[in-house]
C-alpha cells in the first residue's frame, strides 16, 4: 500500500542540507520557492526519502498566491510524498527549474508556465506548449476572461439550491445583452437601438 | 532498307535522338539536361535495332539508361542546387563552336566521299551467341583486361568518394564559411586547428 | 503432336484456340495475298498488341478487386462487396472517381517532369508484356535476347519513378524516389543473376527458348536452383516495390512516396502500372521458374496460355500473401540482405550451374539420369545456405532471445529490477535468439 | 588566383539559381545542411492530430521535436465551471481509448474528496470494467504498432476482432462503446445487464487461443524482430528520471505497477502478475503488452467468479458538496500512471481540476530514444510508446 | 532512296560534334560528363553501321568492339562522377572554370 511519507522527516532532511524548507501543514512539506530544485535534489539523493519519482507537477491558482504543487514517489519505499511551493508576485511569478533534478518534469514545467505563466528558471525550453506563441493571456488563472461584475470564476451554486443563488444569481453571472434575432420574450418588444442595422 | 516502315523509324529515330542531344545544350536545368540525355540515347538504341543489332540495343538501353544516367542523376542529388545551373562558358562558346564546326566539316566530308566498297544485305544474326564466343575466343585478353579496368574503376570509385569524418569535419566548416560568404576554408586549420595561443600571436 | 481420334484436323486450323498464332498467321496470309506487304507487318503489330492489350486492360481493373478481396479475407473481413454484385464494380467505381478527381500539381513542381512520369512508367510496364510467351509460338516479340530486353526495360522505369519522385517537389516524394532507385539497383543484381543461371543452364537468352528446354528436359527449374527462384521472387517484389520491401511508398513513414503530389488518374495510372506490373513479373516467375505454358504434355489438350495464367494467378496469389502479412524492412536492412544474402546466394548457384551443365555437355552424361540428382543436390544445397544465413547473419540485438520476466513479489523501482533481472529461473516468455 | 570577392560573387549568382531550384540537397552525412521534415498534424501513423518535427541527416535523425497543442480543449478550465458529477463525462474524452480507466481514476479522486465508502459489487464491476478496457485498448496499442512497422493491418485487424467483443460488453452494460460514461462518484452507474456474464464467460474461453494465434502469427516473425529489436530503447534509470509510467517504464525491467503498489479497488484481493521486459526497446514493449493481456484474463476470471452481489452505488447526495482541501488518486491505465488531482474549496465544482496524463509525460523521452535512429525507426518508437493524442492536449 | 551506310556515318557525325560541343562549353562538371557519354554513343552508332553494312568479317570484331566501349564507358562515369563529387566536397563547386587551381 502506498503509504505517505512522513513530512516532518523531510523537512528535517533538507534542512539538514541547505535550509529550504519553510513548514509542514497537514503531511504537506512546504518549500522556499527560491530553492526549490535544491530541496528536492537533496530529498530525491537522500537514501532515507528516496523519492526518485516525480509522479505530478501542477500549479493552483489561489487568486492572491499561486502554489505549485509537486508529487515525489519512491519505487522501492513506495511512498509518496506532496511538496508546495507559494509564489505571492502575480505579475511575474518565477520558480527554479527541476529539469536538472528530473528529466520528467520538462513537458510538466512548459505546461504550467503555458496554462499559468509560471516561468521556470532554468528551463531549456520554455515554450507554450499548447496554446500558439501569440495567445493573449494564461487560460488557468482565475482572473482569465472574468466576465465583468463577476465575483470569480466558477461555479456559484447548485442550479436548484436556493432562491438567492438560484440560476442565474442576477449580477453575479450578468446575461448576455438580447440580440434582436434571439426569441424575442412576449413581454415587452426589443427595439434594435440603430435602424442603421440591417434587418436580419 | 528500302519500304516506308524502315524510313519512318529511322528518320524518327534520328530526329529523337539529335533533337535529344541539341536541347542538352539549350536547356538550363542539368536535371533537364540528364533527361534529354536519355531520350537521346533511346534514340540511338532504336536506331540499333534498325541496324538490327539487338544485342548492343538492349545492352545499352541496359547500361546506359538504367545504370548510367541515374548514377548521373545520384551525381547531381549530391552536390547542392546552386550548382545545378548547365548554362554554356560565354567565353569559351564561341571558339569551341568554330573548332566543332570545322571537325564536322571534315568527318562529314569523310563520310559521303570515300567509297566503303560492297554493301552487304545479309545482318548478322545470332549476335549475342556469337560474340559471346568471340569474346571467350577471340578477344580473350582484352576480355579480361576489361575485367581488371571495371575492378579497378570500381574500386577507385568507392575510394574516391568514400567520406571519412575528418572530412565530413572540414566539409561542414566551408559550408559555415560559405553561409557566412567569407570564402573557403583552408582544409588544415579544421583538421588541427591552431592552437589558442597561436591565435593571439599569430593576428 | 501426336493424332489423338483424328483430331489432327482440328490442330493448326483457325478455329485451333489452343493456339492463337493460327488465327493471325491465317489473317496476314489473306492479307498478303492482295494487300501490298508493309500492310501485312503492321497488321500483325497491331493484332500482337490489341492481344496484349486485351490481357493487360481488363485483367488490371480485376485485379484491383481481386488484391483487396483476398486481402480482406487474411484479415478476417468481407472486402468490397457494396458496388456491384459481390463488389465487382468496386474496381470500375474507383477508374470512375480517379477520372473525375481533380488534377493538382504543386505550384514549385517542374511542369516539364512533372508530368511525364504517369505516361512513361506505362511504357516499361507494358513493352515487359511483349516478351513474355504465352504459347509455343504464342509470343508478341520471341527476340533472341529475351532475358536482356526483359532486365532493360524494367531498369528504365527506375528512372521514372525518380523523375516523378524529384520533380513533385515533396520531400516525402524525394524520400520515395531516394529509396526506390537505390532499392531497384542494388535489387536487380541479384535479379540478373537469378537469370544468368537459367540461361547458362538452358543455353538460350530467349524466353521461349529456356521454356522449351524445360519442356524437353521433363523438369521445371524450382526443383533445379529453388534458391534462385526464391532470390529472383524477392528481388521481384523489391524491384516492383511491394511488400515486404515498399519502402519506396511506406505510408507508415513516408505518406505514399513517389506518388505523393499525384492525384486524379496520375494517381490511378501508377496504381494501374504497379498492379500489371505485379501480374508480368509472376508471368515471368511462372514461366522461368514453374515452367511457362508447358505442364508435362497437359498443354496438348488445355490452351497453353490459359495454363500459363494459372500458374500466374498462383504465383500472384503467393505476392499478395506476402503483401497481406509479412511487416516492412528498412531501407538499410535491406541493403545488406541484398548484398550480404541474395547476392552471394545467386553468385553460389551461377557457379553450381556452370558446373552442371558442363558435366552435361562435355562429360556427356545423359540428361534423364543426371537432373534428378542435381536437382536433389541443389536443394539440399538451398536449405544448407538458408540455414547458414539464418544463423550467421544475424545482426546484434536479434542473437539474444527477447525475455519477460514475472515480478512476482517485488514490486518497486530499481533495487527491485536489479532482483528481478538477476534471478536465475527460466523467463516466463523467451522469444527470439538461437 | 580567385579572390575572395570572386567567389562571394560566383555564390550570389549561383543563389539566385538556388531560388528557382525546386529542393535543398538531401544530405549524405558529408556535413551537408540536414533536411526537416514535418510528420505533421495530418500524418497516417501518429495516432491523431500530433506533429512531430524531425530533422534528419539523410535517414538518420539528429532531432525529433514535438508540437502539441491540436486538440487542446482546456478541459481542466471547463471543469472548473461543472459540478462533481457533471465533470465525469469529460473524463471519457480525455483518453478516448481507456475511458473506464479515466472515469475509475477521477471517481475514486472524487470519492477521497468526499470520503463516500464504495460498496464492494461496485468496486469489483469497476475492476473488471477496467481490466477489460486494458484488454481492448492493449489490442488497438500492438495492432498500430505493428500497422507502423508496415504490416498492412492484417494483425490490427486481428486484435480489432476482439476489441470489438469488448466494446460490445461495454455497450450492453453503459450503452456506449467508446466513452462509456458509466462511473459515478461512490459507485458505477447501472447494474450489469444479465446477458453480460454468458457474454464475458465466452470471451474469456476464446481468448486463450486467440492470443496463442497471435503468438504465433507475431512473436517469431523474424522481419518484426529485425524492424523492433534494438529499436527506441531507454535505460531504467533515463525512465525512472522522466517519470515514465506503464508498459514503457516496465519494458526497461523496472517493475512498478499501481494496482500491485497502490491497490485500489479491491485488486490486491486478485491473485496476478506484472510482466517485465529486458532491453526496453519496442520489441519488450510489445511483449509487456502482449502479457498484461493475458494477466488481465486472469483477473477477469477471477472477478467473474467472485462477483458480489449487493448494491452498486452508494447513496451519495447528487448535489453533494466536499470539504475544502485536496486528493489526488491514481490508476494504472493501460498507458501508465492516470492520476487526478482534485483541489476543493467547499463550492460545488472543483476548484482545480488536474488530469496526469501518461501518455504525454511517456514522450518527454522520445527525443532520446528516436535520435540516432532512421525516421522509419523514430515512427516505430512513437508506435511502441502508444500516445492517444487526447490525453496529450486535454 | 535507300537508307545507307552514309546516313548512319552522317547521323554518328552530327551527334559527336554535338556531344563534342557540350563537352567543351558547358561549366558543370557533369555537363562535361554528359557531352563525352554523347560522344561514345556516336563512336558506337558509327562502329554497328559498319558492322551492319561492312565486310563478312568486319562485322562480328566492330560489334565486340562497342561492347567494350560501352563497358569502359561506364567505369569511366564512374570514376568521373566521383571526382567530381571530391571536388565538391573540397572546393564546394564542381563548376569546371572555377576550378582552375592548378593553373597556377
Amino acid at each position: 500500500m502506498t503509504t505517505r511519507y512522513d513530512a516532518t522527516a523531510a523537512m528535517e532532511i533538507v534542512n539538514a542540507g541547505t535550509p529550504g524548507a519553510s513548514c509542514v501543514d497537514g503531511g504537506v512539506l512546504f518549500l522556499e520557492p527560491e530553492s526549490v530544485a535544491d530541496s528536492i535534489r537533496t530529498l530525491r539523493d537522500s537514501e532515507e526519502s528516496d523519492l526518485v519519482f516525480l509522479s505530478n507537477l501542477t500549479a493552483v491558482d489561489h487568486e492572491r498566491h499561486f502554489e505549485v504543487v509537486y508529487h515525489l514517489q519512491s519505487l522501492d519505499r513506495n511512498h509518496i510524498l506532496q511538496v508546495k511551493a507559494r509564489l505571492t508576485d502575480r505579475e511575474d511569478p518565477v520558480l527554479p527549474s527541476l529539469t536538472g533534478v528530473y528529466h520528467g518534469a520538462h513537458l510538466q514545467e512548459r505546461e504550467v508556465y503555458d496554462l499559468f505563466g509560471i516561468r521556470f528558471e532554468g528551463h531549456p525550453d520554455l515554450r507554450r506548449m499548447f496554446l500558439w506563441d501569440g495567445f493573449p493571456g494564461y487560460p488557468l488563472r482565475k482572473d482569465f476572461l472574468q466576465m465583468p461584475g463577476q465575483i470569480r470564476a466558477g461555479l456559484p451554486g447548485f442550479p436548484h439550491e436556493s432562491e438567492e443563488n438560484a440560476w442565474p444569481v442576477p449580477g453575479s453571472v450578468p446575461q448576455r445583452p438580447m440580440h434582436p434575432n434571439d426569441p424575442q420574450p412576449e413581454g415587452d418588444v426589443v427595439v434594435a437601438e440603430d435602424d442603421g442595422e440591417a434587418e436580419a | 532498307m528500302s519500304d516506308f516502315g524502315f524510313h519512318l523509324a529511322f528518320w524518327s529515330l534520328a530526329a529523337m535522338t539529335i533533337g535529344g542531344a541539341s536541347m542538352i545544350i539549350i536547356s538550363r536545368n542539368l536535371v533537364h539536361a540528364v533527361i534529354w540525355l536519355v531520350m537521346s540515347m533511346l534514340g540511338v538504341a532504336g536506331l540499333y535495332l534498325t541496324l538490327s543489332a539487338e544485342f548492343i540495343a538492349v545492352v545499352q538501353v541496359l547500361i546506359y539508361v538504367g545504370a548510367i544516367s541515374v548514377l548521373m542523376l545520384f551525381a547531381i542529388m549530391l552536390t547542392p542546387r546552386a550548382e545545378r545551373d548547365n548554362s554554356q562558358n560565354i567565353k569559351t562558346a564561341g571558339p569551341a563552336g568554330l573548332v566543332v564546326i570545322m571537325v564536322m566539316i571534315a568527318t562529314m566530308w569523310v563520310a559521303i566521299d570515300t567509297d566503303w566498297g560492297a554493301v552487304r544485305e545479309a545482318a548478322l544474326t545470332e549476335q549475342a551467341r556469337l560474340i559471346g564466343e568471340s569474346l571467350i575466343k577471340h578477344y580473350i585478353l582484352p576480355f579480361e583486361i576489361g575485367a581488371v579496368l571495371l575492378t579497378a574503376a570500381l574500386v577507385g570509385a568507392i575510394a574516391l568518394a568514400r567520406q571519412d569524418d575528418e572530412d565530413a569535419a572540414v566539409h561542414a566548416a566551408s559550408l559555415q564559411a560559405e553561409l557566412e560568404g567569407d570564402g573557403s576554408v583552408d582544409p588544415v586549420d579544421v583538421v588541427d586547428p591552431p592552437l589558442p595561443s597561436d591565435g593571439e600571436a599569430g593576428s | 503432336m501426336t493424332d489423338l481420334a483424328g483430331l489432327s484436323s482440328v490442330f493448326g486450323a483457325w478455329y485451333d484456340f489452343r493456339d492463337l498464332n493460327n488465327l493471325q498467321r491465317l489473317i496476314t496470309e489473306w492479307i498478303a495475298e492482295w494487300g501490298p506487304d508493309w500492310l501485312a507487318s503492321i497488321v500483325t503489330g497491331v493484332l500482337g498488341a490489341l492481344g496484349i492489350l486485351a490481357v493487360v486492360g481488363p485483367t488490371l481493373l480485376i485485379l484491383i478487386w481481386v488484391e483487396r478481396k483476398v486481402i480482406s479475407r487474411f484479415q478476417q473481413r468481407y472486402g468490397p462487396n457494396r458496388v456491384g454484385p459481390k463488389g465487382l464494380l468496386q474496381p470500375v467505381a474507383d477508374a470512375v472517381k480517379l477520372i473525375l478527381k481533380e488534377q493538382l500539381a504543386p505550384r514549385a513542381a517542374d511542369k516539364l517532369i512533372f508530368f511525364l512520369p504517369p505516361v512513361l512508367i506505362f511504357v516499361p510496364g507494358i513493352l515487359i508484356w511483349g516478351v513474355l510467351p504465352f504459347g509455343p509460338r504464342m509470343s508478341v516479340a520471341d527476340l533472341n535476347v529475351g532475358v536482356l530486353f526483359l532486365l532493360a526495360v524494367s531498369g528504365t522505369a527506375v528512372l521514372v519513378i525518380f523523375m516523378a519522385g524529384w520533380s513533385s517537389n515533396n520531400k516525402y516524394a524525394l524520400f520515395g524516389a531516394m529509396r526506390a532507385v537505390a532499392m531497384s539497383i542494388s535489387y536487380e543484381v541479384p535479379m540478373v543473376l537469378a537469370l544468368l543461371t537459367l540461361v547458362v543452364f538452358s543455353g538460350t537468352m530467349s524466353i521461349n527458348g529456356i521454356v522449351e528446354w524445360q519442356q524437353q528436359e521433363d523438369v521445371i527449374f524450382i526443383l533445379l536452383f529453388p534458391l534462385s527462384a526464391i532470390a529472383f521472387f524477392f528481388a521481384a517484389s523489391a524491384e516492383l516495390n511491394r511488400t515486404p520491401a515498399d519502402i519506396s511508398e511506406a505510408e507508415s513513414e513516408i505518406v505514399a512516396g513517389y506518388h505523393t503530389e499525384y492525384s486524379g488518374m496520375r494517381f490511378g495510372l501508377f496504381y494501374a502500372v504497379e498492379l500489371g506490373n505485379t501480374l508480368v513479373v509472376s508471368g515471368f516467375i511462372a514461366t522461368f521458374f514453374l515452367g511457362g505454358w508447358w505442364l508435362w504434355g497437359l498443354d496438348q489438350w488445355v490452351p497453353s496460355w490459359i495454363i500459363l495464367l494459372a500458374k500466374t494467378a498462383a504465383v500472384y496469389f503467393l505476392l499478395i500473401w506476402t503483401r497481406g502479412t509479412l511487416p516492412r524492412l528498412r531501407i538499410d536492412q535491406l541493403m545488406s540482405f541484398c548484398w550480404k544474402a541474395l547476392v552471394p546466394a545467386t553468385l553460389l548457384f551461377v557457379v553450381v550451374a556452370f558446373v552442371e551443365r558442363t558435366l552435361i555437355l562435355s562429360e556427356g552424361w545423359d540428361t534423364t539420369v543426371a537432373l534428378p540428382i542435381m536437382a536433389v543436390f541443389n536443394i539440399a544445397l538451398t536449405l544448407g545456405a538458408i540455414m547458414l544465413f539464418a544463423r550467421v547473419a544475424r545482426p546484434a540485438p536479434l542473437r539474444r532471445p527477447a525475455r519477460i520476466r514475472m515480478a512476482g513479489a517485488d514490486i518497486g523501482g530499481l533495487r527491485a529490477a536489479r532482483d528481478v533481472a538477476s534471478r536465475r529461473e527460466e523467463p516466463q516468455l523467451q522469444v527470439g535468439g538461437d | 588566383m580567385t579572390t575572395a570577392d570572386d567567389t562571394r560573387l560566383a555564390m550570389q549568382e549561383d543563389s539566385h539559381l538556388a531560388m528557382q531550384g525546386t529542393i535543398e540537397a538531401l544530405t549524405t552525412g558529408d556535413g551537408s545542411e540536414p533536411v526537416v521534415v514535418n510528420l505533421g498534424p495530418q500524418h497516417p501513423s501518429t495516432h491523431g492530430v500530433f506533429r512531430l518535427k524531425v530533422t534528419l541527416d539523410g535517414e538518420i535523425v539528429q532531432d525529433a521535436e514535438m508540437r502539441i497543442g491540436y486538440l487542446h480543449r482546456s478541459m481542466e478550465k471547463l471543469a472548473e465551471e461543472r459540478t462533481y458529477t457533471q465533470n465525469i463525462p469529460f473524463t471519457d474524452r480525455i483518453d478516448y481509448l481507456a475511458a473506464m480507466s479515466n472515469n475509475l481514476a477521477y471517481c475514486l479522486a472524487a470519492e477521497e474528496l468526499l470520503g463516500v465508502e464504495v460498496p464492494p459489487r461496485a468496486q469489483a464491476i469497476r475492476v473488471m470494467f477496467a481490466e477489460l478496457q486494458r484488454v481492448a485498448s492493449h489490442a488497438m496499442a500492438n495492432g498500430t504498432f505493428i500497422n507502423d512497422c508496415g504490416a498492412w493491418h492484417t494483425p490490427l485487424f486481428y486484435m480489432f476482432r476482439d476489441r470489438e467483443r469488448v466494446l460490445d460488453m461495454f455497450e450492453m452494460t453503459c450503452g456506449a462503446r467508446l466513452t462509456t460514461n458509466y462511473m459515478r462518484i461512490g459507485g458505477v452507474a447501472f447494474d450489469l445487464p444479465d446477458e453480460l456474464l454468458p457474454t464475458l464467460e465466452s470471451f474469456l474461453a476464446d481468448m486463450p487461443e486467440r492470443i496463442a494465434d497471435y503468438e504465433a502469427l507475431l512473436m517469431e516473425n523474424e522481419i518484426l524482430h529485425a524492424r523492433a529489436r534494438g529499436v527506441g530503447v531507454i535505460s531504467p534509470e533515463l525512465a525512472v528520471n522522466s517519470s515514465l509510467s506503464g508498459p514503457v517504464l516496465r519494458a526497461t525491467g523496472v517493475p512498478w505497477d499501481l494496482r500491485k503498489a497502490n491497490p485500489y479497488c479491491g485488486y490486491e484481493d486478485y491473485e496476478f502478475d506484472v510482466p517485465v521486459g529486458e532491453q526496453g526497446d519496442c520489441f519488450d514493449r510489445f511483449l509487456v503488452r502482449m502479457a498484461e493481456v493475458k494477466e488481465s484474463l486472469k483477473i477477469l476470471r477471477q472477478v467473474v467468479d467472485t462477483l458480489p452481489d449487493g448494491p452498486y452505488l452508494a447513496d451519495v447526495p447528487l448535489h453533494a458538496r466536499p470539504e475544502p482541501g485536496e486528493a489526488y488518486a491514481r490508476v494504472e491505465s493501460p498507458r501508465g500512471e492516470l492520476g487526478f488531482y482534485l483541489v476543493s474549496d467547499g463550492g460545488p465544482a472543483p476548484y482545480r481540476f488536474h488530469c496526469r496524463p501518461p501518455s504525454l509525460i511517456n514522450l518527454t523521452a522520445l527525443k532520446e530514444m528516436s535520435v540516432g535512429g532512421t525516421l522509419a525507426d523514430a515512427i516505430v518508437t512513437l508506435g511502441s510508446i502508444d500516445i492517444v493524442v487526447g490525453e496529450i492536449d486535454r | 532512296m535507300i537508307i545507307g551506310l552514309e546516313h548512319y556515318l552522317v547521323l554518328g557525325a552530327l551527334l559527336f560534334c554535338i556531344g563534342f560541343f557540350i563537352a567543351l562549353s558547358k561549366k558543370n562538371a557533369v555537363g562535361v560528363l554528359i557531352g563525352v557519354e554523347l560522344m561514345l554513343n556516336a563512336v558506337n552508332l558509327t562502329l554497328v553501321a559498319f558492322s551492319r553494312f561492312g565486310t563478312a568479317e568486319v562485322a562480328l570484331s566492330t560489334q565486340v568492339f562497342v561492347v567494350f566501349i560501352i563497358a569502359v564507358a561506364a567505369a569511366e562515369v564512374a570514376v568521373g562522377l566521383a571526382l567530381a563529387l571530391v571536388v565538391y566536397r573540397n572546393r564546394q563547386t564542381i563548376s569546371v572554370d572555377r576550378t582552375t587551381l592548378l593553373k597556377g
